[in-house]
């Protein structure tokens, strides 16, 4: 094993055991970070993701809450406003709709409204996403309706590298930053180039170039995605996957540069189709690119219900990956 | 409806058989869950059994329930057809809620049950909001609130209670206190751990429960419907109880001692209550023989019709989105 | 002046009156209806719309409740499931993020996860907009927000006919509704039609006639796109202007009739423009009637800012008239 | 900081001069909104200026200040200079939020001046994390949140009292119960109309004070910021008080009878202090006349600030809706 800097062999771990050395790196390396939410302390996280944390820290700089998530959500926000670098975690951004108020009318809104005398620099975590057969009230996918939000900015790591690095950058910007972590992708594995010790929080990713169509996706989409990528090759259709990353602000110029090339492009994302991330991106499309544009851009998204319990509504409901590869498919080899 | 409780033999030995149906159904639960029939989130009632019984003694067919994601205890004692509980849970279109629902989400209209919620602290504003139709509509109906004593760190608990004593609206609300909300212990999240004590701030009458007996929770109910019924406004309870197992299937229990469980199961209330009744001749061994196996055999038959079930057409993923026209 | 049916003089009253005259309508009508919020009763209504209606029917059927968004929204979702067909009121859109999660996890969904064993026949009335200088959190305009949430209806009354009978559909209907009344409408006038007594909530409406180019607009959009279309026509430019009305369910057929005939579509939205109903109407237009489009689509929306107070920027903030006669004309007349 | 009122000469005076500030102060904003120099909403804290000032001087620079949308007495009596509020109402850079925010939204980083906050009951949150903060990074400093009894009713006046508690928190709460919510009674809005009461809830230590006499509150704010700051966490004060004014400048006054507002108009603490000064020969004529002309010259001072002032430039619309940098 080679372990001279830059050339250290890949680390590989799971998404749920990034998040936790990236929480681990914050609070260790400055004091003014602390977590607090529901269960981060003695439970150990909802899905085990602080587990361990508390006996490291202790209970000031790991604090479990009482379900209270407007009160814990703006002490988060008037702890930041007071010098601190809080991270809040909502257990699911499902419970995060009882914080609204708090992430819109303050936190989204101080900076601007004082005229820049105070920051917010504050970072939320919330699981997000469907998918364990969880029901209606236990499978949103928000991010996409939270990066409406202007005062935001809203990530969604999908790799085991993003989930390692983007709290870090997070914690570094002086404004309140959502991050969603999707509870399918905790036990997925990654491995991570040491060579790699931050990652950016302004970019989209191309995970896989291509010429013939353009794939976007975020979150557990992504992996969706990248199949839909390799099946669509055995088919001879090169399709480029990028990987959003960055939900609010969007990165255009990585969009637009595959669109452009590509002149095809299908959006793939959990949230509800109406009003969804994906249709945002699809109108920067069509105001932006429209010249560029060979066909049609498809959204394959969440159907427009609540999410049901049983197996196969719920899987009936999501994106999966035979509708990513036939709206593809159909675009570069219309009928 | 009586306030009283009129503890004989029949009313001794249908208090244990409905704590033993919940105990039962639930172990077969777990069993189904260990077989991947069931999926999603199960929280398990074990140990609380008592609160559930009691209370559903104090009401009858008008009356209202609104409980949590821990509801198959609630359900069960309302009177909701076991097989569709299990049914629910397997995802089939004969469950309580088709399918859609599964174990945190059980409804049943004819039982005016409105539903297991899974965000905490989201039935109360909805059981205020029943009551106060029923004032209208139903009088003399008393609506259920069960929720744990997590809830009451949220702020819908101090407006429900409000909005519900300002209106005086007939609303039973049953704290649920085990002592935990997932692994934070009570007094890492409340200031005052008496929670009946909350009500005061709204000058609800309130009664501290010992939740590990069911004749004492039914006899608060009793008197909480007879308040409520006459016009007084909402009552609250908090019922003192324990969870035997963990908060769901994915909980390592970290945040309590083998010990202090220990310590609560020897409060468990069908053991007790069990002996009790057989102690006074109210149940002799061959009637709890029979009980059982009449037991063994309603959750047979739940999980058959379960099993005989059908799925849900994926073309109806949509239906009841949006109503065409509001039941009844 | 003529009384017979059908033929009776115009009505003319403002926006607020005929909002009053809807609640009125719907209390007279149906002893299940009553109406609750904040200042219902006592005070007349935070914009006098419901004035005089407490004395009228007493403190059971107009209920002043505490402030206390949550319990009280979630109350009237209670009451509807047990068989009244409550009116709540929401004093502002602003405030009705304290109810989110009443709305969204149990309005919305609670049909859908029984079963269909329960509805939620109720209707949540909000002022919403920006305009007079009530700032941040005073301006919100969340309408095309709440459109991305299934289970709901989303309706945006712009004129004083849809004001004035909006509500008894709404009332009818099974499903949440929500309405949302723009507070600068308030004042406006307008004439009613004595011969119409209804009006639907499940389509757009052409306000104005035309063929050069599509102009989407709802709420007080609406003036602002009819005045622009007067404008336009000065220039020789015939512009056809939509009211969108319903903002969730939207009206496919209407705007892609009007789209597919002018081929070029401009949509005025007061909501910041990422995620807004514009977003989702641009991607409806670039994947179903790409091949119709003869220019890219326009958005005219809010600047992605918290509305601020001073007027000079409050203006700047919001959609205006010449924003839109320039974007059509362009569209029109490419440089 | 003693925890004692010493009543002399001097402090009588500065008692008196800053009440008679922002009572005048208001007035003068009437006349400018009249003249729609300021628009929006515009609350007024006439009636109500004994409690701002009484808090205030329990207060020193490290101590950070909450406030609401009536916050142009909380703002004055912590020391934010009344030109920027002026030009702030104007819509000028120059104002303490550069224009953005308006009467509701007065900020001033360097008194630690947390802003007016417009959502009845947001601002609680926000001072049980400054104070989280400051427990950290400024020992012994205190955090006043200042809220409207309307607060009351909201979910997060609960959660944030329990919070505070909870972990001991340096917070001192101050309800500004002026008995009406808009139009709203106090008695239509609660159950328990003492909202101190309702601090018992969470173990709190609470006072009711009397909100009109600038003296009672200062005793009583000493008295809890020496608790608070000795490391007792929260306290509670409930300041019973009036406005004399509309709600804001859009308000009928259906609710309420010409009566009642007189009634308390007896009890207005300007007067009642100046005669009490006066009488106990600590105030001469002279010194009344001169604190008068004084005060008159700030406020033109203050005005032809703002009339001086700059329009922010309308590129300029989107610069801090995302900082740069955390200012300091
Ligand atoms: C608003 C909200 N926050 C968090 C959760 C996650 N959660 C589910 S159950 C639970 C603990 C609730 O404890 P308690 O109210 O005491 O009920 P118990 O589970 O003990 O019966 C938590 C935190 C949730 N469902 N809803
Ligand atoms: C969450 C929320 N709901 C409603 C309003 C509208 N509103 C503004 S002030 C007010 C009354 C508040 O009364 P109180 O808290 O007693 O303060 P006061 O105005 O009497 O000082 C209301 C209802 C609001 N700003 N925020
Ligand atoms: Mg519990
Ligand atoms: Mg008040």
């Amino acid at each position: 094993m080679n372990a001279e800097k830059g050339t250290a062999a890949p680390l590989r771990m799971t998404y749920r055991e990034a998040c936790r050395q990236a929480i681990r790196e914050a609070l260790a390396g400055d004091p003014k970070t602390f977590i607090m939410g529901e269960d981060v302390g003695l439970y150990g996280g909802c899905y085990a993701v602080t587990k361990g944390l508390l006996e490291e820290f202790g209970p000031m700089r790991v604090r479990d809450t009482p379900l209270a998530e407007s009160a814990f959500v703006g002490a988060g926000i008037g702890a930041a406003l007071a010098g601190m670098r809080p991270i809040v975690e909502i257990m699911t951004c499902n419970f995060s709709l009882l914080a609204l108020d708090q992430i819109l009318n303050n936190a989204a809104t101080i900076s601007h409204m004082s005229g820049g005398q105070f920051a917010v620099p504050l970072v939320i975590r919330m699981a997000t996403g469907a998918g364990r057969q969880l029901a209606a009230q236990h499978s949103h996918s928000l991010e996409g309706w939270y990066a409406h939000i202007p005062g935001l900015k809203v990530l969604a790591p999908a790799t085991v590298e993003d989930a390692r690095y983007m709290l870090k950058a997070a914690l570094n910007d002086p404004n309140p930053v959502l991050i969603f972590e999707h509870i399918v992708l905790y036990n997925a594995e990654g491995e991570l180039d040491p060579s790699v010790t931050a990652v950016d929080i302004s970019t989209a990713k191309v995970r896989r170039p291509g010429r013939a169509v353009t794939i976007l996706a975020y979150g557990n989409s992504l992996p969706k995605a990248l199949q839909a990528a390799d099946e669509l090759a055995r088919d001879g259709i090169d399709a480029e996957v990028i990987d959003l990353r960055v939900l609010r602000p969007l990165d255009n110029a990585t969009i637009f540069q595959s669109v452009t090339k590509t002149r095809r492009c299908v959006i793939v994302d959990e949230g509800w189709k109406s009003g969804s991330i994906s249709a945002e991106i699809a109108a920067r499309l069509s105001e932006d690119l429209f010249f560029e544009l060979d066909a049609p851009i498809r959204r394959i998204c969440s159907r427009e219900a609540p999410i049901p319990y049983a197996a196969h509504l719920e899987a009936a409901a999501l994106p999966q990956m035979p509708h990513i590869v036939d709206a593809a498919r159909r675009l570069v080899r219309p009928a | 409806m009586s306030d009283k409780v009129h503890l004989d033999r029949d009313h001794g030995q249908h208090l244990l058989r409905e704590m033993l149906r919940i105990r039962r159904f639930e172990a077969k639960c777990v069993e189904l869950y260990q077989a991947q029939k069931i999926r999603g989130f199960l929280h398990l009632y074990d140990g609380e059994e008592a609160v559930a019984v009691g209370v559903m003694q104090a009401l009858d067919a008008r009356d209202a329930v609104v409980s949590t994601y821990r509801d198959h205890g609630h359900a069960l004692a309302r009177g909701v057809d076991m097989g569709s509980l299990v049914a629910e849970m397997y995802g089939k279109v004969e469950g309580c809620s088709r399918g859609r629902g599964g174990s945190m989400h059980f409804f049943d209209r004819a039982k005016r049950f409105y539903g297991g919620n899974a965000i905490v602290g989201g039935g109360l504003p909805l059981a205020v909001g029943i009551a106060l139709a029923d004032k209208e509509l139903r009088a003399g109906a008393v609506t259920v609130c069960f929720f744990g004593e997590g809830a009451a760190g949220e702020g819908e608990f101090h407006e429900s209670l409000n909005l519900a004593e300002l209106w005086k609206l007939p609303v039973l609300f049953v704290c649920e206190n085990n002592l935990y909300a997932m692994g934070v212990p009570l007094e890492e999240a409340e200031a005052e751990t008496d929670i009946y004590r909350k009500a005061a701030a709204y000058r609800t009458p309130a009664e501290k429960v010992d939740g590990m007996d069911p004749i004492a929770v039914e006899a608060a109910a009793r008197r909480a419907a007879a308040s409520i019924r006459s016009g007084n406004g909402p009552y609250f309870l908090e019922c003192r109880t324990y969870r035997f197992r963990a908060h769901s299937m994915f909980d390592a229990q970290l945040y309590r001692t083998k010990e202090e469980v220990e310590l609560w199961k020897k409060r468990d209330p069908l053991p007790r209550l069990q002996t009790w009744l057989v102690e006074n001749n109210m149940l002799s061994e061959e009637e709890l023989r029979r009980m059982e196996s009449e037991i063994d055999a309603e959750i047979v038959a739940a999980v058959a019709f379960a099993e005989a079930g059908q799925w849900e057409a994926i073309e109806d993923l949509e239906r009841f989105v949006l109503m065409d026209e509001a039941p009844e």
